[in-house]
């Protein structure tokens, strides 16, 4: 499985994302905000960080780099997009995913370990955990608390997109205390908390490894088993 | 030439924790008498064009692509021209 | 729009109205001056004098001082003089480390302040070529009390948040001390970590004649102009009125030229570069030009503008952010060029590197200034200040610190000593860091010292800041050699060796005999501990004038170490770790409350001489300590600071979520045996059938041990000669201790 | 009851690296013409007052001590007099 990690001018988590990854032993890239195409690539990180420094809004001038184009095509292809916290930013300015992230109810950024009650393991990037399992990822950020209005919010709950909330008190202040959804067709996934931060016992927890072995192993099951 | 004044403002009802969170340092300050603070967005753009109508169909363009989020911001703008001194 | 008419004073009004002075220039100064130029200068001139020759630049006041640290080791590869001082930690690698403080600029725009103090330490950094790899801070607030003192913390935190955070560099520790001594001079220190392979270290040297000089970075504004001399002088009513003396930072902007800058590096074809941080300009091309022994050119029309109608003067003396200055050969213009086109930068040359030992400065087809470079960056005056016993030293000889009838309810006295915001738990502030991202953070804020690993190694820094500004004030000697001794002791709990120091010499007005004893006092002390710890300074920085309207801050040499640990399963952290596990106290504990949050707390002083320190009993204790730990039979380990035994006791239970039942033999009395705050000392735990063989090797290595009991339960209890004085859940105490400081926020 | 609008700018002098930011964007977003982008604050703030006098100088001291950050910001204000509805 191939896979790519976006970088746009103010990225940092890009290493983060692309170390975690590598662990896994699959090829990566880093893929510069200007490249316009994606078609090599099975699944696509776009990390977080502060791109374009977060000004006017989080995501919101990245959403206008050539390789979101390319995100777009991808997305409509089938491909697995794994948007996170200044990702999933991006993801909902384009218009990716619903809704939007607004500033964290205290106003503050706010870095600590966090509990996630896994609600959909169905998903590919869920489907190594259980279904109500408690998870431990930290989460940093200024701008995680998740809005939609009621209708999208309906909807999400309908066709089972919240993928994760916070299980324990909600840091941010997000609608029905939700930490990230994905899209109808479910290869489009959003999230605030960072698994590429939960992939060693040195880390404090390991929860976020199974994110990305879900990601192979869904790929792995719909390009068969003779897949790389 | 025209200077653009873009005001960005939270939806009558998406929740503004800035807004909510500074009427509340302003209650503990002691302006009790304050009622509800919305904080939005100002921006000063100047658009180097002549033309009116241009202008404004350009400037309706930037709001929605990028000035605001029209998930959650409403948006309004006024045209002003000036006339470059100097040259 | 119309330009601005710029009138500058001319030559003669300089001089005859002595506007010099109003720079911070004396009239002997001056005299100077004119001798090196040959003629009187003009305003442009004056002003690149005045800031080159202000303390933050020359150091005039404290040369005699800095002089005395010890810099030489073997581990040592680049000392004090450049950005940032260089170790050894082998295989080729070495971390560069530097402190840097903002306190005046912090005190006027507490946010903006803060935030470029972040942005100016992490520039020192990669512009030796190095990957920053964290962040520490250290700061001090009067009470957390006054509206003005919250407002000041609040923004001074989200001022250091909001620049680390954004750049990506993770802010993995620090510490944070309330006391009224800075009301209305808050410290605000930042120090940056970064490695780099030994071939890659740079230099800020214009080397080679006919170079080219190249800008990088935002275009040039009115920003901070005599920041340099801001930092120089006494906070008064005045700065208030100074206020457009101060930057704002661009974090998105920097992290675009630290990747460029980096990348230029690595490609190889730098031949000198730094960075443009006080006295921006003027400061980094002098400086260039003087370590190569050559003059520089500087074209300033083509330096890029914000502002119509900028001078000679503004231009020179801005210190817009994110600048940075480097020199390659011509025919690696175009390759350079690239690099930064590359993150959306343009770099413009700006001028040459020349032959004849002058800066001279192009403005408007004319040559606004040429000054000789030497007289610029050497020549300043030194002064060796009077230097007095102040008067308050001596009469604390004659305080007993046990003066205080004995506190009988020490459950009250460890949640009271716990509540204190400088004991507290300091998660408000650092949860609001980043201190996760690049994912090498092992040991995040809340140990002794913050552990950082090295990639691809199995090696890891530990890093801590420490300084009790309190111990420095009573005795400045003592507390300087206590300063170094706890940080050395924060890297040592955490498995670290200690490899070198930073210092930031936080002091009041030079000016003032009283003042400049405790700057000398408190610089031997340090170096004395430096030798012995096997610590050298590698650099540092130097903050004066810190003073408010009751006098001058408590002294506070603020010490940034940097330890290596040699394998990760050494790191060591401070939560007790399991049920039966035994606690042992290494140390001996006297009857010493000088300068103790328990004296502060309680009874409301800061008085008496504080504790004694023995550098051959602490040497001691962390070889033994550290030998113990990488043995691997130490679970937890840390170090007794403010608080002294009972405080160490309850954040072990607390990091450890367990609790334990001591019993402590002593002839003191009971406050004091629990809160003195004793140098020397460490809280350790070790499994229970390792407890007799662990006591054995402390006695053999001369370092007391005593086992003062278990790992057990929820509770903290603890006995003195066998009657119960503390015994409260840990939960409680936990509670008072982490809602302490959100409290006194809200 | 007043309701009034405060606008917080950037002073002139002082680097809005937000504005520098968004004019970057929208130059590569096609929008050539757009010569200068300054962002600040649009807050809407209901008072609860019927004095006109006693609301612009309570709003002043809110400017002054929280609204604006005056070191590195310029405020104004504009005060429109609502007769509550209903009741
Ligand atoms: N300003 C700060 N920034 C980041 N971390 C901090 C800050 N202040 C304190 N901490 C962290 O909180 C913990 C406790 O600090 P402190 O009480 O000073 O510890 P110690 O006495 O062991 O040096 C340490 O891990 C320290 O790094
Ligand atoms: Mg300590």
């Amino acid at each position: 499985m191939r896979w790519a990690v976006l970088v746009f001018p103010g990225s940092n988590c890009d290493i983060d994302c692309y170390k975690a990854v590598e662990a896994l032993g699959e090829p990566v890239d880093y893929v510069w905000h200007t490249a316009d195409d994606l078609s090599a690539y099975d699944g696509i990180l776009v990390p977080g960080g502060f791109s374009y420094g977060d000004y006017l809004r989080c995501g919101a001038i990245a959403r206008f780099t050539a390789v979101m184009g390319a995100l777009v095509k991808a997305a409509e292809a089938g491909k697995y997009v794994l948007g996170i916290c200044n990702g999933f930013q991006v993801l909902t300015e384009s218009g990716l995913l619903p809704g939007a992230l607004l500033r964290n109810n205290s106003l503050k950024f706010r870095c600590h370990p966090a509990d996630l009650r896994v609600e959909n393991a169905a998903t590919p990037f869920t489907r190594e955990y259980e279904a109500g399992e408690i998870i431990d990822i930290p989460i940093a950020h200024g701008e995680g608390n998740y809005y939609c209005d009621e209708a999208t919010l309906a909807e999400l709950k309908a066709n089972n997109q919240i993928v994760f909330r916070y299980a324990g008190s909600n840091p941010n202040g997000s609608i029905d205390d939700i930490a990230g959804i994905c899209n109808k067709a479910g290869n489009v996934f959003g999230m605030m908390p960072h698994p590429e931060r939960a992939v060693s016992e040195l880390l404090g927890s390991v929860d976020g490894k199974r994110m990305f072995t879900s990601i192979l192993s869904a790929w792995r099951e719909s390009n068969g088993a003779a897949a790389r | 030439m025209f200077k653009a004044t873009v005001y960005v403002t939270i939806k009558e009802n998406v929740l503004d924790p800035q807004g909510t969170a500074v009427q509340g340092a302003l209650h503990t300050m002691g302006f009790d008498d304050v009622e509800r603070v919305r904080i939005g967005k100002y921006m000063e753009i100047d658009l180097n064009t002549t033309d009116r109508a241009e202008a404004e169909s350009r400037l309706k363009a930037m709001c929605e692509k990028l000035l605001a989020n029209t998930v959650v911001e409403d948006y309004r703008f006024e045209l002003t021209e000036h006339v470059k001194e100097g040259v | 729009m119309a330009q601005q008419l710029v009138k500058e004073p001319t030559v003669e009004q300089i001089e005859e109205q002595q506007l010099y002075k109003q720079m911070g220039v004396t009239d002997e100064e001056y005299a100077k001056i004119c001798g090196f130029l040959g003629r009187k200068p003009n305003y442009t001139e004056i002003g690149v004098f005045s800031v080159m020759w202000s303390e933050h630049c020359s150091y005039k006041n404290t040369k005699p001082i800095l002089k005395r640290f010890p810099v030489d080791g073997p581990q040592v590869l680049m000392g004090p003089g450049e950005g940032a001082g260089i170790v050894d930690i082998g295989d080729n690698q070495a971390v560069v480390f530097k402190i840097e403080s903002h306190n005046h600029p912090s005190a006027v725009e507490p946010y903006q302040g803060a935030a470029t103090g972040v942005g100016g330490i992490i520039r020192d950094i990669f512009s030796m070529g190095a990957r920053p790899v964290a962040l520490l801070n250290s700061l001090r607030f009067g009470r957390l009390e006054s509206d003005r003192v919250k407002y000041l913390f609040e923004h001074v935190v989200s001022g250091i948040a909001g620049y680390g955070n954004c750049i990506g560099i993770p802010t993995v520790g620090g510490e944070v001390m309330f006391d009224e001594s800075y009301e209305g001079n808050p410290l605000v220190n930042a120090m940056c970590i970064g490695l780099i392979d030994h071939d890659k270290i740079q230099r800020g040297v214009a080397d080679g004649i006919g170079n080219p000089v190249f800008y990088v970075g935002p275009e040039t504004g009115r920003d901070g102009i005599h920041g340099a001399t801001f930092a120089s002088e006494e906070l008064t009513e005045e700065s208030e009125a100074k206020r457009s003396a101060v930057q704002v930072g661009d974090p998105f902007m920097e992290k675009l030229v630290m990747e460029a800058c980096i990348e230029l590096i690595n490609s190889g074809i730098v031949i000198g570069i730094q960075d443009m941080g006080a006295a921006g300009l003027t400061c980094s091309s002098s400086e260039m030009a003087s370590k190569a022994g050559n003059g520089m050119e500087l074209h300033l029309d083509r330096v890029p503008q914000r502002e119509s109608g900028m001078t000679a003067y503004e231009m020179m003396l801005s210190e817009s952010q994110e600048r940075m200055l480097f020199v390659v050969e011509p025919d690696k213009e175009e390759q350079a060029k690239a690099i930064f086109a590359r993150w959306g930068l343009h770099c413009i040359n700006v001028g040459n590197v020349t032959d004849d030992g002058r800066l001279r400065l192009i403005h408007h087809g004319e040559e606004v200034g040429n000054m000789p470079v030497t007289a610029l960056v050497d020549e300043c005056p030194v002064y060796n200040k009077p230097s007095r016993v102040p008067a308050y030293y001596e009469a604390n000889a004659a305080i007993d610190t046990t003066r205080y009838p004995e506190v009988t309810d020490l459950n009250d006295a460890l949640l009271r000593v716990m509540g204190s915001p400088t004991v507290a738990s300091k998660e408000w502030v650092y949860n609001q860091y980043d201190y996760m991202v690049r994912t090498n953070t092992y040991v995040p804020p809340g140990s002794d010292a913050a552990v950082v690993g090295v990639e691809g190694t199995r090696k890891a820094l530990a890093m801590t800041t420490d300084c009790n500004g309190r111990y420095v004030y009573l005795d400045p000697e003592v507390g300087g050699k206590i300063a170094v001794a706890e940080a050395a002791r924060n890297v040592v709990c955490s498995g670290g060796k200690p490899l070198a120091i930073t210092d930031n010499l936080n002091f009041g007005s030079p000016e003032k005999p009283d003042i400049f004893w405790q700057l000398e006092r408190a610089a031997d002390g340090i170096s004395e501990a430096c030798v012995k710890l096997n610590a050298p300074v590698i650099g540092g920085n130097v903050s004066l004038y810190n003073e408010n309207a009751k006098g001058a801050i408590y002294p506070t040499p603020v010490i940034g170490m940097v330890g290596l640990i040699s394998d990760l399963d050494h790191i060591t952290t401070q939560g007790f770790k399991a049920e039966g596990d035994a606690v042992l106290l290494l140390g001996e504990t006297k009857a010493e409350l000088g300068g103790s949050e328990f004296q502060y707390v309680l009874h409301g002083v800061t008085e008496g001489r504080p504790p004694a320190i023995d550098l051959d009993v602490e040497k001691r204790l962390q070889d033994a300590l550290l030998q113990a730990i990488q043995s691997g039979w130490v679970a937890s380990a840390h170090d007794l600071a403010e608080g002294g035994l009972a405080a160490a006791l309850a954040e072990s239970c607390i990091a450890g979520e367990l609790g334990a039942e001591i019993a402590v033999e002593t002839e003191l009395r009971s406050d004091v045996a629990l809160f003195s705050e004793s140098q020397s000392r460490v809280l350790i735990s070790v499994k229970a059938s390792q407890a007799a063989e662990a006591v054995q090797f402390f006695q053999k290595q001369g370092v007391p041990c005593s086992p003062i009991g278990t790992v057990n339960g929820t509770s903290l209890k603890v006995t003195v000669n066998g009657s119960e004085k503390i015994a409260t859940a840990v939960e409680q105490i936990e509670r008072t201790w982490k809602d302490a400081i959100p409290c006194l926020m809200k």
